[in-house]
């Protein structure tokens, strides 16, 4: 049988991890094609229901990457984002949700070989915990609609 | 206060008078050495130079007695031997899966439990804060602290004092009442690996640490290390015939200084042992 | 209904080298809405562009995919093309299938298909775009410099020749930087402080140049065209306007013996000081540190002898707000202290000096007034050793890169010494020469040739002190690396130019973004070179990396030229990828419930209350309302929102939520 | 879709050397700083940095040359030039790495019989006891390599000094360090 390929939705800010994705490119370091990258403005705007929509689509595992503390092109949005985030995770924790699955990181615009060490890290940790199917199985069950928020 | 204490080979032959002055400093500052039961050598040079599973198995072993044996802390006098160990420790830390092999080799369940004290460190940490009022006779000599190569290299893995001109035995003969002075071969190799396979180049190599220390006004050279002991006193006579002229400064080991001016008897402290005479 | 275009560009082989593209245009061309799906060899090129705006209206299109490179290399450039072809530039989105794609992967099934996914997620997102209309925001016609060096001078004259106006800041009490400093300049060997304190006096001369020394940014709000900054005067301790800069303060101190930083600690100063004597403006500050009177409370010598009352002992910081359109870094660099080079002795043996150090003993108007002298015991060198890469191109002290400008400045100093000393002897370890510059190549041979200096190819282990000589052990790898030792009197090592101190802070300040060496990020490494990512925020000089004279001028020039075509116009465009409060049709107005929590979540200040009122003017409801000045578009407010009723344009609910699940299906 | 980072395969000594060791010839940028302060590159035919050119030459000829050097036998693992070189590159692993190959394939130095001597008496001494005999290491090296004057004259005045033990010391678990020893040996075809 041929080996489990995770599928990764990575959720990134566009000053910095976008920026820093771009950079492994121009810098050609290879890393495991099992990530789609979904481009935001900052982390601060990225609304954790679409984490849950995207483990409802499919995904085995998620990456939600911003800037650095303190580097923030807009400030702050980035801890708003880890405000929210330990939040979310608490919730996810309490209803069932296998937290492993999602990965917080930070990578600035100049780490262009840490964003592919973290694609290989997550692809390599997911690989292991498997697919995500006991999600999917429940996620089957409520009709299924787009999500205007 | 009870240490575990791994003495090496060569504190059981050629160096006996560092094991002695080692155990009299200890039980002079009410310390308890305990000898792990049933070492083995560390394999040393010869080891990692022509294997390298045996170079981790054999240091490991005696990690792993010292562990049976309830042990949390061991000193090991030996510099080599400190540095094999250590480096071992780490190795085996940094790579998990050499584990399971040196575990079937040595038959011994290993953890890496065991913390590893060189010499200075130890007296750094149990003997030196209580040392306040019982130096009753200070070393008043000029003193060159010789650190050699393993005290120190590799800093990543040992992370004990700095690299290049380390302080630590030159704090420590300070306070014995001795003047450290600066000179320029505190780190450089006196090439004791080789010194019975090929005699001509320790001939240079401690020839030149020998000299610079001369040259600077010590009275005498301050070693960790059994090798460098060994090696800079018993091949005196080669040295300096390589070197053309007649250095009689003795080697003395920092628990000897440290024991001379806590007022130990000199015999206690191996002092007669020495092939340059102590004359001081 | 959708009509989609897709087109698929091979980036010559930069993509189609790794992605089957025929494969993704073939495939995308059967996704629901696309009506036209192409690939082409260059997309960015006139007849790629050309192609896809002919397919606008032929095909009639309301939204295009262009899967090429980065959005952050090329978007500009579609969403330009489409415009002109009539369709809205927010209709226009990529895919990155270069960087994202094809550099990072190699080749196969596995990379087409990642192609093709990033490929359909964009043309999901494109169907829920919205036409948009850029936003048009006022410009304040003055620019803020900081840092006085060359590159800040230069780009501060060049802009206020332009007819701007110009605040130049300086965290120290003169203008002039790091070049004031030196002896003289390669490749011309003219002398430095000759060419640079002409234009010090026409900086601080000019009508349109406000010079701030002594002064560090606070703080920065806004955008582009529309800044408005903190400065921070820290207090000099002296009335400026009464102050004659006689100097009879600074004769009189009695604390002499502060090393002076303008002579990197090779001479010494006094408390109350003007750093060098063509200093800019030519009036002391006092170091309060050092100073007695700030210590024990009395002294106060400068207030009896200053003729003209000038001393302020109780002066405080005073804080200058100002508002400026665009903003130009200059901070330069510092120089890497070698202490972390054990081995070389730094600090330990007085005779082993920087390179900056030895720029002060080369230089005419420092503590040796120009002669070569060692600073142990003020006796002439007769063998020195310069070692380059003393700290760059060295990975294990955590420097790898070049800092550029040592190979050079070590061919000069050794030609110095070799003019100035007769008969003395000078050695330089290299790893390679990097002589790439006008003149630069035939100046370093002209050191070697005519001025008879030893090059030895080979790094120093390490340097000690015997009977009053400096022993450097070296090797030359070039004679089979047989180890050379030289004898040497004194030793001078090229230091690694680093990012200056507090550049972090103040790029954090700036909310621009810092490399990993903590010099600031150009935009674009080729094309971008002295924007950055911030709009409205450029770089000149060594802040951005190590530079020599030549090029700091050349970016600082640049980099003004960027400020004056953004102050040709009145108004600028802002892009309008900013957030919305809904509106509905009465009775409901807005799904806003006004909780406000969105206030909170803004680091702009851009969320307004807006009170809904029906036509007697009675307050119906209170509800967000967002700037649209203020707004720079983060979004943390839309995360925020409970009711989701404010969405932000190009990032809505709707083309997020398209995107994922696109994403996911046939993966 | 694979984790795979690298596509291009270090190959020759200098790969063989990447994988059992992770140290990384290409590495070198030739600084010359090891050779410099390596306290015996005098006595070596080919100084450190000069070994690491060797190994990216890729070349059979000079890989030959290195496993044949006299140089791996004369490095005594002092650890200088790894505590100095600016590319962190562990050339004392290297070298052990080299030596043991080297011996392997019986393409050790002529020259260095007596360093390999010394350390192969050394082990022989551990095996038998568990510790090091001196004595006995010493009549062990001497018959090896019919040194027979040589230190002889130290060994007396060690005697009188106590330096020497006339009996060797054994450990208990003899068997466990001998099986050590034999777990070693077969899988590196009996070199010690």
């Amino acid at each position: 049988m041929a080996e489990f390929e995770p599928k990764i939705v990575a959720f990134v800010c566009n000053w910095c991890t976008y920026a820093g994705a771009d950079l492994t490119g121009t810098s050609r370091i290879k890393y495991a094609s099992n990530v789609r990258i979904i481009r935001f403005p900052c982390t601060g705007r990225i609304d954790y229901m679409l984490l849950l929509k995207a483990f409802d689509e499919g995904a085995d595992g998620i990456i939600v990457s911003g800037c650095h503390p303190n580097d923030c092109h807009y400030t702050s949005g980035n801890f708003h984002a880890r405000r929210r985030w330990i939040m979310f995770r608490e919730l996810c924790d309490f209803v069932g949700i296998d937290i492993n699955r999602v990965l917080f990181s930070w990578v600035s615009a100049a780490e262009g070989a840490k964003w592919a060490d973290v694609v290989n890290t997550t692809v390599t940790k997911i690989r292991e915990l498997g697919p995500y199917t006991e999600y999917q199985e429940v996620a089957k069950y409520p009709v299924r609609e787009v999500t205007n928020g | 206060m009870t240490l575990g204490l791994y003495p090496g080979c060569s504190l059981k032959g050629s160096s006996r008078e560092y094991t002695e002055s080692v155990l009299a400093v200890a039980q002079a500052c009410g310390i308890e050495l305990v000898e792990i039961e049933d070492w083995n050598c560390c394999g040393a040079t010869a080891a990692h130079n022509l294997n390298k599973e045996l170079s981790l198995a054999l240091p490991a072993r005696i990690l792993s007695l010292a562990e049976k044996q309830g042990m949390n802390e061991i000193v090991v006098p030996c510099a080599a031997c400190y540095s094999r160990l250590t480096v071992t420790k780490y190795e085996i830390a940094e790579h998990p899966e050499l584990n399971e092999t040196i575990t079937k080799a040595n038959g011994l369940e290993y953890t890496g439990s065991v913390g590893i004290l060189n010499i200075i460190q130890m007296l750094d940490k149990y003997v030196t804060p209580n040392l306040e009022g019982r130096i009753i006779k200070p070393f008043e000599h000029k003193v060159a602290c010789y650190y050699g190569c393993l005290l120190v290299r590799p800093h990543e893995i040992l992370k004990f004092d700095r690299e290049e001109d380390p302080q630590s035995m030159d704090e420590l003969m300070l306070k014995a009442g001795a003047t450290p002075i600066d000179w320029a071969f505190k780190t450089e190799c006196c090439g004791a690996g080789l010194s019975v396979s090929r005699t001509s180049s320790v001939g240079r190599l401690s020839g030149e640490i020998l000299k610079d220390a001369a040259d600077r006004g010590a009275e005498a050279i301050i070693v960790a290390c059994p090798m460098c002991q060994s090696n800079l006193d018993m091949r005196r006579e080669a040295i300096n015939s390589y070197l053309g002229e007649k250095i009689d400064i003795p080697v003395l080991y920092a628990t000897q200084v440290l024991g001379l001016a806590l007022g130990l008897e000199r015999k206690a402290l191996g002092l007669q042992r020495h092939f340059v005479p102590v004359n001081i | 209904m959708s009509k989609i275009g897709v087109f698929v560009c091979h980036c010559g082989e930069n993509i189609s080298a790794t992605v089957d593209c025929a494969k993704v245009a073939e495939t995308a061309a059967g996704y629901d809405g696309v009506v036209y799906s192409i690939d082409y060899k260059y997309m960015c090129s006139d007849p790629g562009q050309s192609l896809i705006k002919s397919a606008i209206v032929e095909k009639g299109l309301t939204g295009v995919v262009v899967a090429s490179c980065s959005p952050r290399m090329h978007e500009p450039t579609f969403r330009k093309a489409c415009a002109e072809a009539g369709l809205n530039p927010y209709m226009c989105e990529m895919a990155n299938l270069r960087e994202h794609c094809s550099w990072v992967h190699e080749k196969g099934d596995a990379t087409t298909q990642k192609a093709i996914d990033l490929v359909r997620i964009l043309v999901e997102k494109v169907k829920k775009n919205h036409s948009l209309n850029s936003i048009k925001v006022p410009v304040t016609k003055t620019a803020l410099v900081i840092g006085g060096g060359i590159a800040g001078i230069q780009a501060s004259l060049d802009i206020a020749n332009s007819g701007h106006k110009v605040i130049l800041i300086e965290r120290d009490p003169s203008i002039g930087g790091h070049m004031s400093q030196l002896s003289e300049t390669f490749p011309t060997l003219d002398c430095s402080q000759c060419i640079l304190t002409p234009r010090m006096v026409e900086v601080a001369q000019h009508p349109n140049i406000t010079l701030y020394t002594y002064a560090e940014l606070e703080s920065l709000e806004g955008f582009i065209g529309n800044f408005k900054a903190k400065i921070r005067r820290k207090s000099k301790s002296i009335d400026e306007k009464l102050c004659t800069g006689c100097g009879q303060c600074t004769t009189k101190c009695p604390v002499k013996k502060i090393p002076s930083e303008f002579n990197e600690g090779l001479g010494k100063r006094t408390a109350i000081y003007v750093p060098f004597p063509q200093a800019v403006p030519n009036k002391p500050v006092i170091d309060r540190i050092n100073c007695t009177y700030y210590i024990k409370g009395k002294c106060k010598v400068c207030e009896i002898v200053c003729p003209t009352k000038a001393i302020r002992f109780d002066q405080e910081d005073t804080i200058v707000e100002v508002e400026v359109g665009a903003i130009v870094l200059a901070t330069g660099f510092a120089v890497k202290q070698p202490d972390f080079f054990p081995e070389y002795g730094y600090g330990k043996f007085p005779d082993v000096i920087t390179g900056l150090q030895f720029e002060r003993l080369a230089s005419a108007s420092g503590p040796t007034l120009g002669e070569i002298r060692r600073p142990s015991d003020g006796k002439i060198p007769e063998k020195i050793v310069f070692l380059a890469c003393a700290g760059s191109r060295d990975p294990a002290k955590g420097i790898p890169y070049c800092s550029k400008i040592c190979c050079m400045y070590i061919a000069k100093h050794a030609m110095l010494y070799q003019h100035k000393v007769h008969g003395g002897k000078s050695y330089v370890f290299y790893m390679d020469i990097r002589a790439g510059g006008k003149m630069y190549e035939e100046f370093v041979r002209r050191a070697i040739e005519d001025d008879g200096v030893n090059y030895i190819r080979g790094r120093v282990s390490r340097i000690y002190e015997k009977n009053g000589k400096l022993i450097v052990k070296g090797a030359d790898t070039l004679l089979g690396a047989m180890p050379v030792d030289i004898e040497a009197d004194m030793v001078v090592l090229a230091t690694a130019g680093i990012a200056n101190e507090g550049s972090e802070e103040l790029a954090q300040k700036l909310h621009t973004s810092y490399d990993s060496y903590h010099f600031f990020s150009e935009a674009h490494p080729k094309l971008k070179p002295v924007e950055t990512n911030t709009a409205g925020i450029f770089l000149a000089g060594a802040c951005q990396s190590p530079k020599d004279i030549p090029e700091s001028v050349a970016m600082a020039s640049g980099a003004a030229v960027k400020v004056a075509c953004l102050f040709s116009q009145d108004e600028l465009t802002r892009e309008p990828l900013i957030a919305m409060v809904n509106r509905q049709a009465a009775p409901v107005y807005s799904s806003c419930v006004g909780c406000f929590l969105c206030v909170s979540a803004c680091p702009y200040q851009a969320i307004e209350r807006e009170e809904i009122k029906n036509r007697n003017g009675e307050v119906i409801k209170t509800i967000a309302k967002v700037n649209p000045g203020l707004c720079q578009g983060c979004g943390t407010c839309v995360a925020f929102c409970r009711t989701k009723s404010i969405d932000i344009q190009g990032y809505t609910h709707e083309e997020m939520y398209s995107e994922v699940m696109a994403l996911l299906n046939d993966y | 879709m694979s984790a795979e980072t690298h596509h291009s395969v270090i190959s020759g000594l200098a790969g063989e050397i990447l994988e059992h060791t992770g140290v990384k010839a290409s590495h070198c940028y030739q600084c010359g700083k090891c050779s410099a302060g390596c306290p015996l590159s005098e006595e070596m035919e080919y100084p450190p940095s000069y070994i690491m050119r060797m190994l990216q030459t890729d070349d059979p000829v000079m890989e030959e040359k290195i496993l044949r050097s006299f140089t791996i036998w004369v490095c005594l693992t002092c650890e200088m030039c790894y505590s100095r070189c600016p590319m962190s590159i562990d050339i004392p692993k290297m070298m052990d790495y080299l030596r043991e190959k080297s011996l392997k394939e019986g393409k050790a130095n002529p020259r260095a019989k007596h360093i390999i001597a010394f350390h192969k008496s050394f082990l022989d001494s551990i095996r038998t006891t568990g510790r090091l005999y001196e004595i006995g290491l010493l009549v062990d090296y001497k018959a090896r390599t019919f040194k027979v004057m040589q230190d002889m004259i130290l060994a007396p005045k060690m005697l009188v000094r106590g330096k020497l033990n006339i009996f060797p010391e054994l450990i208990k678990g003899r068997a466990g360090v001998s099986s050590i020893f034999s777990r070693s040996n077969k899988k590196n075809k009996k070199i010690i």
